[in-house]
């Protein structure tokens, strides 16, 4: 098992014939991911690497039977993009688009939400399940499948410590990185729920950083519902408040949103912290011993 | 991106708050000069530091005057004064006003709550984080729909929470709906009055302000762009934001190019972990060109207190060999004179670390390995 | 049994201190309706017929339990009255109101949705289930608890209707008056499932006019859903083309909506349609016979 | 309420739409008149009817004239013909143009979709039920989102369903979002462009434009009830309206005052059954006064067509002994010189009656009795 992406994914990619969305989409068909059409608007009856491109999504949906779609357009036009995909009937949207004004954020979040569909995103390297599919800008070869989920906030950071798993032997069941945003689709909660679920998953992996309070609240709901072994990094104990650090989400205001904050409720709540990124997979190999 | 008092004030004077509008003075002089058409029957006026930071009250950053001299005096004893690392550069020089009652209002990106929360209290002119702290029975919240937005009736349990009277109801109303539209209007991320105040004949009057502009909206919006005072912020800073690349200035020795912001974050800490100080965070940005990367090392070394330099590359959307390429390009161009450790892995790593080996760099495996030479570098230099 | 309301129903009344308000309140209450609490913005504090009143429809839901609200306050404010309502948790909200600019309504009914609650109306006479509980402004002494489910876009019509009923002994289980507006928050296909659910109700009336096509949809579901026998009578075999018949709702455009189509509809799907109010309740009696 | 085509093009104008805008006249001279500033290079202007109602084209309301002459005598041949019986007192008179292609696009208020739906059709020119019915598959319909408005994926769907070329799309986009913010800025339950047409030089130019106004709307938009044409509406309407009351004009001799528009139309329904002709739609409203009760008597009495008049109220907000008062005092105030039937019962039936008996007038207890009554009064008078 895995959770969210597997080899029955039927992935649509919005924005197929951009830079991005062309080289990603070939990384994705190469590591296997059933990409089964593109939507760019005006650039329909076209293909690229062999997937036929669509003007609109709802027709790519109607005719590809996809089941994911991930977005690759500008800024500009994501949020647009994010709900053609949940009015056509997708029901994993993963938006990688980075830049996003907040406040269109919080009416995407409600639409996706109100049409039953999953958002993951904005800001985010995506999803894998290694040897499924790779639904994402991530590298594939550093993944292995594997004990443990992961999920993350962050992007770079994520990919340092799949690496350190796979090479402890621990590999991973799926990744999922939940975007670097204030507001996004996907919480900690709802993909630790996913974890907690998964027959597959032994351990779980939190990747948080400072800003905001999804860490101290996805402790809670570890505390409360997750009995599987949870280990986590949290970046950021050196950043001064009232600087946002590279992601929009990532800035300590008013005292709130510290390191330290968060990495005190993980501990409270039973999970093992680690003082930099490759020592979780060394504690996780601890915690399944 | 914040903004000053005044131009935060201009903003919701925009959308029919009534503010109190003053001066704003880059000299003692011209701040003595607005004396006279301010002080009016009150025959006083307030010099306040135009600031990005808190607590300039208590820092001295907030002087009342009765004359034209006394104004100038005032001016010239905050202009240039340091608030929390902040130099002063402009003064606004506002009305006296009388003063019957406080309150705090301000509209929030609620990120717990996902949506945008009106916060309000009648324990207005202190920090509201101090009221949350000590008395957040308080506090009145409300968190508009959002679809819908800020609703009539969410305004009236605001207000009933307050227990604004029902003859004041109307106009606080109405500058409660206008604060939340400036809000909307402008793509702002925070934007508060404290104090609004009622005068002790029962005009509402917002006598501060505060915004910070998301700075997702600022390429859509020039004309908030132009309200960013270049005077005060870090030029480094803002060179690598209009280069697509985020870098914030620390105070350490060992500067840092790394691609993620979260991963930057954790490279800082790893360097602090092995008892160094960085010097920076610098997150290259996703799809990092070799100019960006050429950029990323100049922007380092323009801090003299460098004194060595980690590269932590983890490819993804970025590819390595295009990160090698514009390290050998940047050597070429700048002038690289402290030690650098390089770690480079992910999407075309390998082709990566060959343009590295052909131009005689060499590379090591672990982040851990890489934040420790880079603190021994340091060290030794 | 009976449908949406009944002896435990707990109302609250928005507008309960304006002269509609106060008059409907006073009317329910001596109709044996628990009205448990009101709400004027401004007049917390004071109360109504002994009934507490509030400020706030959340301080008023929460101090009294209500789990219904009616509305009766003027068009400019009702939108906002049900939202509050509905923000507020409220299942079920019957607005009374008249002359809401449809464009809002469309709003009102996509909140309302979202939020899982019922909204009746807007511009409807509200319900009744008899001898339980009166949540609107009909006459309560012509109704009597009896066999028959009776839903109506009209109010006065409403009434005709249900006198013929308790006249000819067959009295109703509940009636509800779903509004004359072009756009409400429930459709006859909503009442007739609720009806048809009901082990109480025999037989379904339906008072339908002029004007878009709730009709022919409910005459649709009907022939699929619908076991109970079902009569109804259509207003407006003599309107003319293009005029608006009083309610927003009751025009005929561009040739649709007319009764005919309305009529050849329902009896396409088994319905006995009347040629006049009062022979509603002959028909039903004898398909009840 | 329907305005007519230069009100809504005026409306249309406002957000930026591209209108074919001419001259009012409304007498033939002043059409002539406008020629010359008109022609411009066609040398061509149409001369069109300004009436609340379609086929105006078939019914001769619209020609084409190349002078000034010919555009008078048009406009002469146009002003006060009748049109499915309006009356016309305004024609437009408009630049000719060159028509490359013609489209059909509107926003409706879809009752059956509970929201605003979008429908567009590359047969431009023909009433849109024409094309539903002949050939349903050549129209486009996409619904706006209820709380998110008319997204850009939408418009980009409608495009491309139109087959529209790209070079075109943003010309067409631009339309349709400012046709799209026209109705909602203006409370619409209908706006249309139809032609909107595509010029020999590539050019978007709305040729035809209806709107239709939710009644609801207007008390709240001054400006928008200004454009009500008072020269064509029946002035028994207007009054009734301005009054409360809902009345419609029909054809037969038995007036209707009726409370509630279901019970209205059913007694209109039951004089037809019983073979008479109902002279009115009537509806007193909810919570009638004896003031309107007595104006509701007034208004039927004004058609001199009346023989007869049939009173049918069920009490429910309406008070029955409210309307007992009015009919008294109505009695008092107005003539009436034919015979009345009156049917009261529902709330305060009882005191009702008692006030009717009092003033010597009795009552029939059911409807179809009293359908039957003032049937069988009308053709006795």
């Amino acid at each position: 098992m895995s959770i969210l992406v597997d080899s029955d994914t039927r992935l649509l990619v919005q924005g197929i014939t951009g830079r991005e969305g062309t080289f990603h989409a070939g990384q994705m068909i190469e590591y296997g991911t059933q990409v089964v059409a593109g939507v760019t608007p005006g650039r329909g009856g076209g293909s690229v690497h062999g997937v036929p491109v669509f003007d609109t999504v709802s027709e790519a949906a109607r005719e590809s039977s996809a089941n994911a779609s991930i977005i690759y357009v500008p800024a500009r036009f994501a949020p647009d993009a994010v709900l053609e995909a949940a009015d056509a009937g997708i029901p994993l949207i993963i938006c990688i688009t980075e830049n996003i004004p907040v406040n269109e954020m919080i009416k995407v979040r409600a639409h996706v939400k109100s049409k039953c569909a999953r958002l993951i995103g904005p800001n985010c390297p995506g999803l894998i399940t290694p040897g499924e599919a790779k639904v994402g800008i991530m590298p594939g070869y550093i993944h292995k499948r594997g004990r443990v989920g992961l999920v993350s906030r962050s992007g770079t950071l994520t990919y340092e410590v799949v690496w350190a798993l796979t090479e402890a032997g621990l590999g991973q069941t799926s990744a999922v990185g939940i975007g670097g945003d204030p507001i996004n689709g996907t919480s900690f909660i709802d993909v630790l729920e996913l974890f907690e679920a998964d027959d597959e998953t032994e351990g779980i992996v939190l990747l948080g950083e400072i800003g905001g309070s999804d860490e101290e609240e996805a402790a809670a709901y570890i505390a409360e519902h997750v009995s599987k072994p949870v280990s986590a990094f949290i970046a950021g104990r050196t950043a001064p408040p009232g600087k946002r650090m590279g992601h929009a989400g990532a800035i300590i205001s008013g005292g709130a949103g510290t390191a330290e904050s968060k990495i005190e409720a993980l501990e409270a709540a039973g999970v093992a912290v680690a003082d930099r990124p490759a020592a979780v997979a060394d504690l996780m190999a601890k915690q399944l011993a | 991106m914040n903004i000053h008092e005044y131009q935060a004030a201009e903003l919701m004077a925009q959308q029919g708050i009534p503010t109190n509008a003053g001066v704003v003075a880059t000299t003692a002089a011209a701040a003595g000069n607005a004396f006279d058409q301010l002080a009016g029957a009150s025959g006083l006026v307030a010099v306040k530091a135009q600031v990005h930071t808190g607590g300039r009250g208590k820092a001295g950053g907030i002087k009342l005057a009765r004359s034209s001299v006394e104004t100038s005096e005032a001016a010239s004893a905050i202009l240039g004064m340091d608030i929390s690392g902040h130099t002063v550069g402009k003064v606004l020089v506002a009305p006296g006003v009388d003063i019957a009652r406080e309150y705090y209002l301000g509209v929030i990106l609620d990120r717990a709550a996902r949506g945008l929360t009106i916060m309000a209290s009648a324990e207005g002119g202190v920090e509201i984080e101090e009221v949350a702290r000590v008395s957040p029975e308080k506090i009145v919240r409300v968190t508009a729909d959002p679809l819908l937005g800020l609703l009539d009736y969410q305004i009236r349990e605001v207000a009933f929470g307050l227990k604004i009277e029902p003859q004041l109801m109307s106009g606080f109303s109405n500058i409660l709906r206008a604060l939340y539209d400036t809000f909307v209007a402008n793509g702002a991320s925070l934007a508060e009055i404290n104090p609004l105040i009622l005068t002790s004949d029962d005009h509402w009057l917002a006598l501060d302000s505060k915004m910070t502009i998301d700075d997702n909206v600022l390429p859509y919006r020039p004309d908030l762009e132009e309200l960013r005072d270049l005077d005060i912020e870090n030029a480094t800073e803002l060179r690598a934001k209009a280069n697509g690349i985020s870098f914030v200035k620390l105070d350490g020795n060992i500067g840092c190019v790394v691609n993620g912001a979260g991963l930057a974050m954790a490279t800082m800490d790893a360097i602090k972990l092995f008892g160094g100080e960085p010097a920076n965070f610098l997150d290259v940005g996703g799809g990092a060109t070799a100019d960006q990367v050429a950029l990323a090392l100049e922007l380092v070394l323009e801090d003299d207190a460098v004194e060595a330099i980690l590269v932590n590359i983890f490819g993804g959307i970025t590819r390595a060999d295009l990160v090698a390429e514009g390290f050998v390009e940047a050597r070429e161009r700048v002038e690289v004179d402290v030690p650098v450790v390089i770690r480079l892995v992910g999407t075309n790593q390998a082709e990566g670390r060959e343009i590295l080996a052909n131009a005689g760099i060499s590379t090591v495996e672990s982040m851990a390995e890489a934040a420790q030479a880079a603190v021994a570098a340091a060290s030794g230099h």
